[in-house]
C-alpha cells in the first residue's frame, strides 16, 4: 500500500485535475446563466493549440498563454452567438464545436507546422514551474504541493476567485439571477444576453487555460485530439459539483485522484481496462452521496408554477 | 392627470388585443382594470410597462408624450409593474429579490447586509413586515406578493401596475394586501389594478375601466356602480345567480382515515385527516394555503404516499395505489396549480384533452387520433375555450381558456368522485358561471365532490358541508347553513369553531 | 408569389446552412492551396456519385439512423440519453458472441444475435434509468460514465478471454462470425446490408408509434412535463424503463447491425474511433427528435463524411476539410436562422405601415 | 523476399498493366488510420512515394479515419481501377479478406500481416526480435535494475513489444524488475508522461516508450527527471540524444518501397513474405543501424557490442524469441 499512496500520487492528482478543474469551472459559469457547454472538449483542444502557436510565434510564454486566450475567446464567442443570437440548441453547437475544433486543430497543424499528428519541438519552453519558499521543505507536503506550473496554483486562486466573484459581489449576483429567472431578470432591466455573452466568454478564457496547461505545463507539445475526453470529464465535473466553484474543485480532485490512483493499480495484478475504469466507477459510487434534485423539482422549475 | 394612455391599438398578426383604448390614472388613485379573460388587460399594461410596443396610440406621463423601450425605460419614469406570474428568484433570499437591479455595494462586493436593513426599513415604512433573510421559495404566497410589490417601492415606482395580484391569496392575505394599497395610495403612490374579483375592487378602487374584447366599454366611479353593472359591461349580458338544490346523499364515495404525510420538517404536513365524502354533496375545504390541502389532495390522487392512513375509494382499498388504478377506481381531478400538473404546455390542446382518456381512444394501444379529436372539440365549443385550433400549443393559451379545458376534460370523466381544486382561480366571471353550474350539476347527478379553494365565497357558494384546514389536521367541520366567513376565518387561523 | 415563398420557406435554413459551411470549407481549400470546384465535386462524387458511393453512404448512415433514433424515443421521454456509445459496444460485443457461439442455423444465430444486442443495450441503458429512478443519480452524468464503463469492459473481453487467436491474433476481437450469420448485403458487390432496412422499418415503426399509440403519447407527455404525465396516471418508472430500454435497444441494434453486417466481428475500438453516437446523437437534435428527420439527418451527416473520405482519397485537400464543413453546416443548420428572420420581417410590419 | 511460397499468377498484376504501355501504372496505398505522427505509416508512405517517383508508376496513399471508412475506400480504390493495391496492418485484414476474394483479378499487397489469399502478397515484421534486442540493451544498461515500458493499450498486438521486451531483458538481466503500463489510447501524451514519471518514481532509469504519440510525454519525462527512454519505428535519439538513448527499427520504409519495386519491375509474387533481423525489416539503432546521434554512455559501446552479438544468435537461430502472438 506505500507504494500506491506516495507523494508522487498525490503531485500527479493535482498536474492530472487542473486542466480538468479549469475546463470545468468554465462549464459551471456556462451552467449558472443556464448554457450547457458541451462543447468544453473542443475549447480546450483549441487553448492547447493556439497556446503552442503562440510560443512557436513569440516565443515567450506570457504572450502564448494570451494567444491561447484570445483563440479560446474567439471560439467560445461563436458558441455564444450561435445558442444565443441564434437560437440554436446548446447541446447541438457544442457537440458540433467540438468536431470543429478537432478538424481546425488538425488542419492548421499541417497548414502551420506541416506536420501531421503532432508538434513537438525539443527547444520549446513550457510553463515555468514555481516552487514554493517555505512549502517545498516540508516533508511530504512539500513533495505534493510545491514545484508545480504556475497555471496550477493559478487554478485554486481560479477557484476562489470565482467562488467569491458569483457569491459575493453584484456582478457576480447578476449572473446567478439572469440562470436562475432569465425572465423575470429581464424585467428588471438586467441585460441577460449580455450576461450570457460573458459568462461563454469567460468560459473560454478558462478552457484557453485549461488547453495551455496541457499543451504547456503537463507536456510541452500538441498532438491531435490531446484532450482526449478531458472535456467530458470536465462536464461531470461540473454537474457532480452542482456548478458551485468548491463543489466542482472537489469533483475534479476526486477525478483527478482516481485517474493517478487508477495509473498506480496498474501494478496491481488487475487487468488494465479495469484499473482504467476506475475514476469512471468511482465517479457513479460519489453520486450516491450527491443526489440529484430529482424530477418533481426539476419538473416544478421548468413548468412554472402559474403561481 | 398623472398618465394619459390613448387611442392605443396592439395587434398581434390577425388578432386585435387592444383596439382604439383610452385609459388614464390620477395621483393617489387607485384605478382597476376589468375584464374577462383575454380582453387585453395585461397587453395594454405590458405596453405602458415598455414589454411591448403599441401599434398606435400614445402614452403620455405628466402631460408629456413618453415612449418606453424597455422596461428599465419604464422604471427609470417610475412605472413599476408586478406580473400576472411572478417574476421571483425562489433560490435567492427576499431582500436579495428586492434589491435586484439596484443593489446597495461596497466596491464590487454585494452588501447582502445593508440590502437586508434597506428591506427592513422599507417593510416598515410601507407596513408590509418580511423576513429579509429568508428564502423566497419558502415563503407563502402572501409573502412572495409582498416582495413583489416592495420590488416596485424599491425601485421608487410612483405608478405600480398590479396584475391579478390577489389570485392565489389567501383571505386574510387579500385583506392585509389591499389595507397595504389603500395606505400607499394615500401616501401618494398610484395604482392600477387587475382583477377579476369584482368585491376587493368595489372595495379598494376609486376608478374602474372595463375592457371586453380589446375596446373600453366605459370607465366609472366605484361609487356610481355595483358588481351587476361591472358584470354586464364585462360580460355583455346579464348573469343568472345560481340557485342550489337541497343535497340528496348517497352513498358514501370517499373515505379518509387518519392520513399522516410527515414530510422533512418537524411538523407532519398532514397529521391524521379523517373525511368522507358522499354522494350527491360537495364538500369543501378552506384554509390558509400552506396548511395540508395540497398535500391531502395528492395523498387522494395517488401523486404522495401517506406515511399513515388508509383511503378507501367507491369501496376499494386504494391506500398508496398507483394514480392509474385510483383513477380507474373513480377519481377525476382539477389540479390545484393548472401549469405544473395540469397540461403540458408544449403539447397542443387536444393532447392536453386526452389525459386520462386513453383508455376509452384507444384499441390494442392504437390511439383513435379522429375520435380524440371530436370529443375535445366538442369541449371546446360547449365551454367556450378561446384557441386558435386544436393544435394550438397550450402555452399559448391564456390561463383562463386552459382551466375550462382542464375542467371539461375531468368532468368528461363522469366518475363517482372529482377533486376540484381551485377550479376558477384566474378566471373571469362569465367562464367561473360556466365552471360553477358545471359543478352543481355533477352533484345534482349523485357525484361526490371535493372542492378546495381559497376563494371564501367560492367555498360558501358550492359547499354543502365546510372543512377547515390548519396547520395538517381538519380545525373544525360546519355545514353550508351554519357556515360564514366570520367562522371560517376564524378557524383558518388557528382558532376553535364556535358554532 | 406566395405559393413560391411557402414553397421556399422551409428550405431557406438548410441552404444558407450548405452555403456557410461550403464557403467556410472553401477559405480552408484556399489556404492548403485546393480547386475549390474540384474538391466539392469529388466530395459529391463521394457521398452520392453513383450508385455504388450512395450505397456507401447509407450504409454508414445506418448505425447513425439506429442510434438516433433510440435517442430520439429517450429525448422525448424527457431522458438525456448520451450513453448510446457504451450501449452500442455492448451490443455489438454481446451480438458477436451469440453469433459465435448459438448452436443452430444460421438464421437463428443471426436472430439471437440481433436479440441479445438489443438486450444488452437496452439493459445497460435501462441500469442507468435505474440509477437515476433509485438513487436519483443524473442520468446525463451517469451515461457519459457509464460509456467508458462498457467500451473498457469489452475491450477486455475481447483482448482477454475472447480473442481472436485464428489469424495474426494481433488484435483485440472476436473470431470471424460463421459466413451464415452474416446479415446479407443488399446489392452484390456493395457494402450496404440488410441493417439498413432494419434501420428504415425502425424509422416508420418508431414515427408510427410515437404518433398514434397510447404509449408514444405517454411517453411524450412524460417529456413535456412529467408531473403533468404521473397525475394523469402515467407511471413514470416504468415508463421510464421502457423508453431507456428501448432507447438503448436500439443502439444495441446498430451495434449488432454493425456487427452482423459490415465487420463481422467485434473489433475493440471500431464502432467508437468513427463516432456513431455523437452524430446519432446530433442527427436527433437537428431533427427536434423527429424519427423521420432524424433518419434525414443522419443521412445527411453521413453523406458529409463519406463524401469527405472521397474528397481525400481523390484530391490532395486534407479530410480536415470535411469535419470543418461539417460542423459548420451543422452549427448552421441548428440555428434559428428563419426564426430571427421571421421576426424581424414582423417587428417591421408591426411598426410601420401595411405592405 | 525469404520463405515465400511463390504463386503462379504472380506476375499477372505487372504483365495485366503491360498491356497498354501509354497509360502510367496506378498503384493505391490505402491506409486504415491517418497517417498522423504515426512514423509506421509515415516511413511507409515514404517509401512508397520514393519508389513511384524512382520507377514511373502514379502513386497514391489514401488515409482512412476509422474501420468502416477503410473497407469503403479500399472498395473505391477497386472501383476506380488500380493495378495495384497496398495495404497495411492486421487492422485491414477483415477488409481484404472480404474485398479479395471478390476480386480475383486484381492484385493487392498487405503489410505487416498475413492475408492468405492467392492475389495477395503479404509482407510481416519480426518486431518481438527487435524488442529483444531493446530489452536486452536496456537489462545490461540499467544501473537500477529497473526499467519500465509505457504502452499504448493493452491490446495482443502490442504483446509482441513488451513480451520480446521482457525476453531480452531477463536474457542479458535475470534480476532486472520490469514495470508495464498502459496509456489506454495512442494520443495522450500527457498521460504517457504520467505514467514515466510513475516508473521513474519507482526507481526505473531506462523507461521505452511504446505508446505512439505518448512516447513523446516519455520523452519530456526523461528530459525533465534525467532518465533514459528509447523511441520506436525510426530513430528517436536524434530528437534528444543525451535521453533517447535507443530506437527500435521496424524498416516499414523499405518494404513499401521493395513492393512497388517489385511490382515495376515484374517480379512481384503472391504470398506471405516476413522481415526480422536477418532480412533487416527490423532492427534497433547502434547495433544494426548506424545513428547520427552519438552513443549514450548510458548504453556505452560495450553494451552495444554484446547486442550486436546477440543479434547474431537471433539472426542464427541460436537464441530462439517467442512470438507471444504464435502461442
Ligand atoms: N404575444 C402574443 N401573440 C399573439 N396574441 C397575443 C399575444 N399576447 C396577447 N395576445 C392576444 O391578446 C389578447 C389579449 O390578451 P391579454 O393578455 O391582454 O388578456 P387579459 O385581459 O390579460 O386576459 P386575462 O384575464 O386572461 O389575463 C388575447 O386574446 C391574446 O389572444
Ligand atoms: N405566443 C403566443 N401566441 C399567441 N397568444 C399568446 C402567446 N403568448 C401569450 N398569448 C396570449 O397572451 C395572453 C396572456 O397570457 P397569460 O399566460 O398571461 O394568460 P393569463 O393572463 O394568465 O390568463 P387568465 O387570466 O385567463 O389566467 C393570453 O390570452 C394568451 O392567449
Ligand atoms: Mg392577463
Ligand atoms: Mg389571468
Amino acid at each position: 500500500m506505500d507504494q500506491l499512496f506516495d507523494v508522487s500520487l498525490f503531485a500527479s492528482a493535482l498536474r492530472m485535475l487542473t486542466p480538468i478543474l479549469l475546463a470545468a469551472l468554465g462549464g459551471a459559469i456556462c451552467a449558472r446563466v443556464g448554457l450547457f457547454n458541451v462543447g468544453l472538449e473542443g475549447l480546450m483542444l483549441i487553448g492547447a493549440f493556439s497556446a503552442i502557436v503562440g510560443n512557436y510565434l513569440t516565443g515567450s510564454i506570457a504572450l502564448s498563454l494570451l494567444f491561447a486566450i484570445g483563440c479560446t475567446l474567439a471560439f467560445s464567442l461563436l458558441f455564444a452567438f450561435m445558442s444565443i443570437q441564434l437560437q440554436a440548441n446548446v447541446i447541438v453547437v457544442g457537440i458540433a464545436l467540438n468536431f470543429l475544433a478537432l478538424g481546425l486543430t488538425t488542419f492548421s497543424l499541417r497548414a502551420i507546422f506541416d506536420v501531421k499528428g503532432a508538434y513537438y519541438d525539443k527547444n520549446m519552453v513550457g510553463l515555468p514551474k514555481l516552487n514554493i519558499p517555505v512549502i517545498e521543505d516540508i516533508p511530504w507536503l512539500g513533495g505534493v504541493l510545491s514545484g508545480h506550473s504556475v497555471l496550477v496554483y493559478a487554478s485554486i486562486l481560479i477557484v476562489a476567485a470565482l467562488h467569491y466573484y458569483l457569491f459575493r459581489t453584484v456582478s457576480g449576483f447578476r449572473l446567478l439571477a439572469a440562470g436562475e429567472n432569465p425572465t423575470a431578470a429581464r424585467s428588471l432591466g438586467i441585460k441577460v444576453t449580455r450576461i450570457q455573452y460573458g459568462a461563454v466568454l469567460l468560459c473560454g478564457v478558462l478552457c484557453g487555460l485549461a488547453g495551455a496547461q496541457l499543451s504547456l505545463g503537463n507536456v510541452t507539445m500538441f498532438t491531435e485530439g490531446m484532450t482526449a475526453g478531458r472535456g467530458f470529464i470536465a462536464l461531470v465535473a461540473t454537474m457532480l459539483g452542482q456548478s458551485n466553484p468548491l463543489g466542482v474543485a472537489g469533483a475534479s480532485l476526486l477525478f483527478g485522484f482516481m485517474e493517478s490512483l487508477s495509473i498506480r493499480l496498474q501494478g496491481f495484478a488487475m487487468p488494465t481496462h479495469f484499473t482504467l475504469m476506475v475514476p469512471y466507477v468511482v465517479t457513479i459510487l460519489a453520486m450516491l452521496f450527491f443526489k440529484d434534485k430529482g424530477y418533481m423539482q426539476e419538473a416544478r422549475k421548468s413548468s412554472g408554477s402559474s403561481r | 392627470m398623472l398618465l394619459q394612455m390613448e387611442g392605443i391599438t396592439k395587434s398581434y398578426g390577425n388578432v386585435t388585443a387592444n383596439r382604439n383604448v383610452s385609459f388614464n390614472l390620477r395621483k393617489g388613485e387607485i384605478h382597476a382594470l376589468v375584464g374577462e379573460n383575454g380582453a387585453g388587460k395585461t397587453t395594454l399594461m405590458r405596453i405602458l410597462y415598455g414589454m411591448e410596443s403599441q401599434t398606435s396610440g400614445e402614452i403620455k406621463l405628466g402631460g408629456k408624450p413618453v415612449s418606453f423601450g424597455s422596461p428599465t425605460d419604464a422604471i427609470r419614469h417610475g412605472i413599476g409593474m408586478v406580473h400576472q406570474h411572478f417574476m421571483l428568484f425562489p433560490s435567492f433570499t427576499v431582500a436579495e429579490n428586492i434589491v435586484i437591479g439596484r443593489e446597495p455595494s461596497r466596491a464590487i462586493g454585494f452588501d447582502r447586509k445593508a440590502a437586508a436593513e434597506e428591506t427592513t426599513r422599507l417593510a416598515k415604512r410601507f407596513g408590509m413586515p418580511v423576513d429579509p433573510w429568508k428564502r423566497v421559495g419558502e415563503c407563502s404566497l402572501g409573502v412572495q406578493q409582498r416582495v413583489e410589490i416592495l420590488k416596485v417601492l424599491y425601485q421608487g415606482a410612483e405608478i405600480i401596475i398590479l396584475d391579478e395580484p390577489t389570485g392565489v391569496l389567501t383571505p386574510i392575505e387579500v385583506k392585509e394586501l389591499l389595507a397595504a394599497i389603500k395606505e400607499l395610495a394615500r401616501q401618494g403612490k398610484s395604482f392600477i389594478l387587475i382583477s377579476h374579483k369584482l368585491g376587493e375592487i368595489m372595495e379598494v378602487a376609486d376608478r374602474i375601466t372595463v375592457l371586453r374584447d380589446g375596446e373600453v366599454t366605459g370607465t366609472v366611479n366605484a361609487s356610481d356602480t355595483g358588481e351587476e353593472q361591472l358584470s354586464r359591461m364585462m360580460v355583455g349580458r346579464e348573469l343568472v345567480q345560481l340557485g342550489r338544490s337541497a343535497a340528496a346523499l348517497g352513498e358514501k364515495v370517499l373515505e379518509a382515515k387518519g392520513l399522516t404525510v410527515r414530510g422533512s420538517k418537524t411538523k407532519p404536513l398532514l397529521d391524521g385527516v379523517s373525511l368522507n365524502v358522499k354522494a350527491g354533496e360537495i364538500v369543501g375545504i378552506a384554509g390558509i394555503s400552506g396548511n395540508g390541502q395540497s398535500e391531502l389532495l395528492q395523498v387522494l390522487a395517488g401523486l404522495l404516499q401517506p406515511d399513515e392512513g388508509t383511503v378507501e375509494l367507491s369501496g376499494q382499498d386504494v391506500t398508496g395505489a398507483s394514480v392509474q388504478r385510483i383513477r380507474g377506481a373513480g377519481l377525476a381531478h382539477i389540479p390545484e396549480d393548472r401549469y405544473l400538473w395540469g397540461v403540458s404546455k408544449e403539447a397542443d390542446v387536444t393532447e392536453n384533452g386526452i389525459m386520462g382518456h386513453t383508455g376509452r381512444l384507444s384499441k390494442n394501444g392504437i390511439l383513435r387520433r379522429g375520435k380524440a379529436r371530436s370529443m375535445v372539440a366538442e369541449w371546446v365549443e360547449r365551454f367556450g375555450v378561446k384557441t386558435g385550433s386544436l393544435d394550438t400549443k397550450a402555452q399559448h393559451l391564456s390561463g383562463g381558456n386552459l382551466q375550462k379545458l382542464i375542467v371539461a376534460r375531468e368532468l368528461a370523466q363522469q366518475s363517482p368522485f372529482l377533486i376540484a381544486a381551485e377550479p376558477t382561480r384566474g378566471v373571469d366571471v362569465g367562464a367561473m358561471e360556466i365552471i360553477h353550474a358545471e359543478l352543481l350539476s355533477k352533484r345534482d347527478r349523485q357525484g361526490a365532490i371535493l372542492l378546495v379553494s381559497s376563494e371564501l365565497t367560492e367555498v360558501l357558494k358550492l359547499s354543502d358541508r365546510i372543512l377547515v384546514m390548519f396547520e395538517g389536521r381538519i380545525a373544525g367541520e360546519l355545514t353550508a347553513e351554519e357556515a360564514t366567513e366570520e367562522k371560517i376565518s376564524l378557524l383558518m387561523a388557528g382558532g376553535k369553531a364556535v358554532g | 408569389m406566395d405559393k413560391l415563398g411557402n414553397w421556399i420557406k422551409p428550405l431557406l435554413q438548410p441552404l444558407l446552412a450548405l452555403a456557410a459551411g461550403l464557403a467556410v470549407g472553401a477559405v480552408a481549400i484556399l489556404i492548403v492551396g485546393g480547386s475549390v470546384t474540384e474538391t466539392y465535386a469529388e466530395m459529391w462524387k463521394g457521398a452520392f456519385g453513383n450508385f455504388y458511393f450512395i450505397t456507401n453512404t447509407l450504409a454508414r448512415a445506418t448505425p447513425i439512423i439506429l442510434i438516433g433514433l433510440g435517442v430520439a424515443l429517450a429525448f422525448r421521454a424527457g431522458f438525456f440519453n448520451m450513453g448510446s456509445e457504451g450501449q452500442m459496444v455492448l451490443g455489438a460485443l454481446s451480438a458477436a458472441i451469440t453469433a459465435i457461439h448459438l448452436p443452430g442455423p444460421g438464421w437463428l444465430k443471426l436472430i439471437g444475435a440481433i436479440v441479445a444486442g438489443m438486450l444488452a443495450g437496452g439493459i445497460w441503458s435501462a441500469f442507468a434509468g435505474w440509477l437515476d429512478a433509485k438513487y436519483r443519480m443524473n442520468l446525463l452524468i451517469t451515461t457519459l460514465l457509464l460509456n467508458y464503463i462498457a467500451t473498457y469492459f469489452a475491450g477486455y473481453i475481447v483482448t482477454y478471454p475472447l480473442k481472436d487467436t485464428t489469424g495474426s491474433a494481433a488484435m483485440a476481437q472476436t473470431v470471424m462470425l460463421d459466413k451464415s450469420a452474416w446479415l446479407p448485403k443488399l446489392f452484390q458487390g456493395y457494402s450496404l446490408h440488410a441493417g439498413f432496412l432494419l434501420a428504415m422499418l425502425g424509422t416508420i415503426l418508431l414515427y408510427l408509434f410515437m404518433k398514434h399509440t397510447v404509449k408514444g403519447y405517454e411517453i411524450r407527455m412524460l417529456g413535456g412535463n412529467p408531473l403533468f404525465a404521473s397525475y394523469g396516471g402515467v407511471q413514470r418508472g416504468k415508463l421510464m424503463f421502457l423508453s431507456m430500454f428501448v432507447s438503448g435497444g436500439l443502439a444495441g441494434l446498430a451495434g449488432s447491425v454493425e456487427v452482423l453486417g459490415t465487420q463481422y466481428r467485434y473489433l475493440d475500438g471500431a464502432l467508437t474511433s468513427p463516432g456513431y453516437a455523437w452524430s446519432g446523437i446530433m442527427a436527433t437534435l437537428l431533427a427536434g427528435s423527429n424519427p423521420i428527420g432524424t433518419a434525414v439527418a443522419a443521412i445527411l451527416i453521413a453523406a458529409l463524411q463519406t463524401g469527405g473520405m472521397g474528397m481525400e482519397r481523390n484530391t490532395d485537400v486534407p479530410l480536415e476539410v470535411s469535419s470543418i464543413i461539417q460542423s459548420v453546416l451543422i452549427l448552421f443548420v441548428s440555428a434559428k436562422l428563419t426564426y430571427s428572420f421571421i421576426k424581424r420581417k414582423k417587428a417591421g410590419a408591426k411598426n410601420g405601415p401595411a405592405v | 523476399a525469404c520463405g515465400s511460397n511463390s504463386n503462379n499468377a504472380g506476375n499477372e498484376g505487372a504483365a495485366n498493366g503491360g498491356g497498354d504501355d501509354a497509360v502510367k501504372k496506378r498503384i493505391a496505398l490505402v491506409l486504415p488510420e491517418q497517417i498522423g505522427v504515426n512514423p509506421f505509416f509515415a516511413l511507409m508512405d515514404e517509401g512508397f512515394k520514393r519508389a513511384g517517383e524512382e520507377f514511373g508508376a502514379e502513386v497514391k496513399t489514401i488515409e482512412s479515419t476509422d474501420p468502416a471508412a477503410f473497407e469503403q475506400n479500399l472498395r473505391s480504390t477497386v472501383a476506380e481501377n488500380y493495378d495495384l493495391i497496398i495495404t497495411a496492418t492486421f487492422q485491414a485484414e477483415d477488409a481484404l479478406n472480404k474485398v479479395a476474394p471478390e476480386n480475383p483479378d486484381k492484385s493487392f499487397a498487405i503489410i505487416d500481416t498475413v492475408v492468405d489469399q492467392p492475389n495477395v502478397r503479404s509482407v510481416v515484421f519480426r518486431e518481438h526480435e527487435a524488442a529483444f534486442l531493446l530489452g536486452a540493451a536496456a537489462g545490461l544498461s540499467t544501473k537500477t535494475n529497473k526499467v519500465g515500458a509505457v504502452v499504448a493499450i493493452d491490446a495482443p498486438l502490442l504483446s509482441k513489444y513488451t513480451k520480446g521486451f521482457e525476453q531480452g531483458l531477463k536474457y542479458t538481466n535475470e534480476n532486472a524488475e520490469f514495470f508495464v503500463n498502459y496509456v489506454g489510447n495512442f494520443e495522450d501524451s500527457a498521460k504517457g508522461k504520467e505514467l514515466a514519471v510513475l516508473q521513474h518514481s519507482k526507481g526505473a532509469d531506462f523507461i521505452a516508450g511504446m505508446a505512439a504519440v505518448g512516447d513523446l510525454g516519455v520523452f519530456e519525462a526523461a528530459k525533465e527527471l534525467g532518465f533514459y527512454a528509447s523511441g520506436q519505428d525510426v530513430d528517436r535519439t536524434e530528437l534528444d540524444p543525451e535521453h533517447i538513448v535507443l530506437s527500435q527499427l521496424k524498416g516499414t520504409d523499405a518494404v513499401a518501397y521493395e513492393t512497388v519495386k517489385a511490382f515495376m519491375g515484374g517480379t512481384f509474387e503472391f504470398g506471405a513474405a516476413d522481415y526480422g533481423l536477418k532480412e533487416d525489416g527490423v532492427g534497433l539503432t547502434f547495433v544494426t543501424r548506424e545513428s547520427k546521434s552519438p552513443l549514450s554512455p548510458f548504453i556505452g559501446q560495450e553494451t552495444v557490442d554484446k547486442v550486436k552479438e546477440i543479434a547474431e544468435d537471433i539472426k542464427s537461430g541460436k537464441i530462439e524469441v517467442v512470438n507471444p502472438l504464435a502461442q
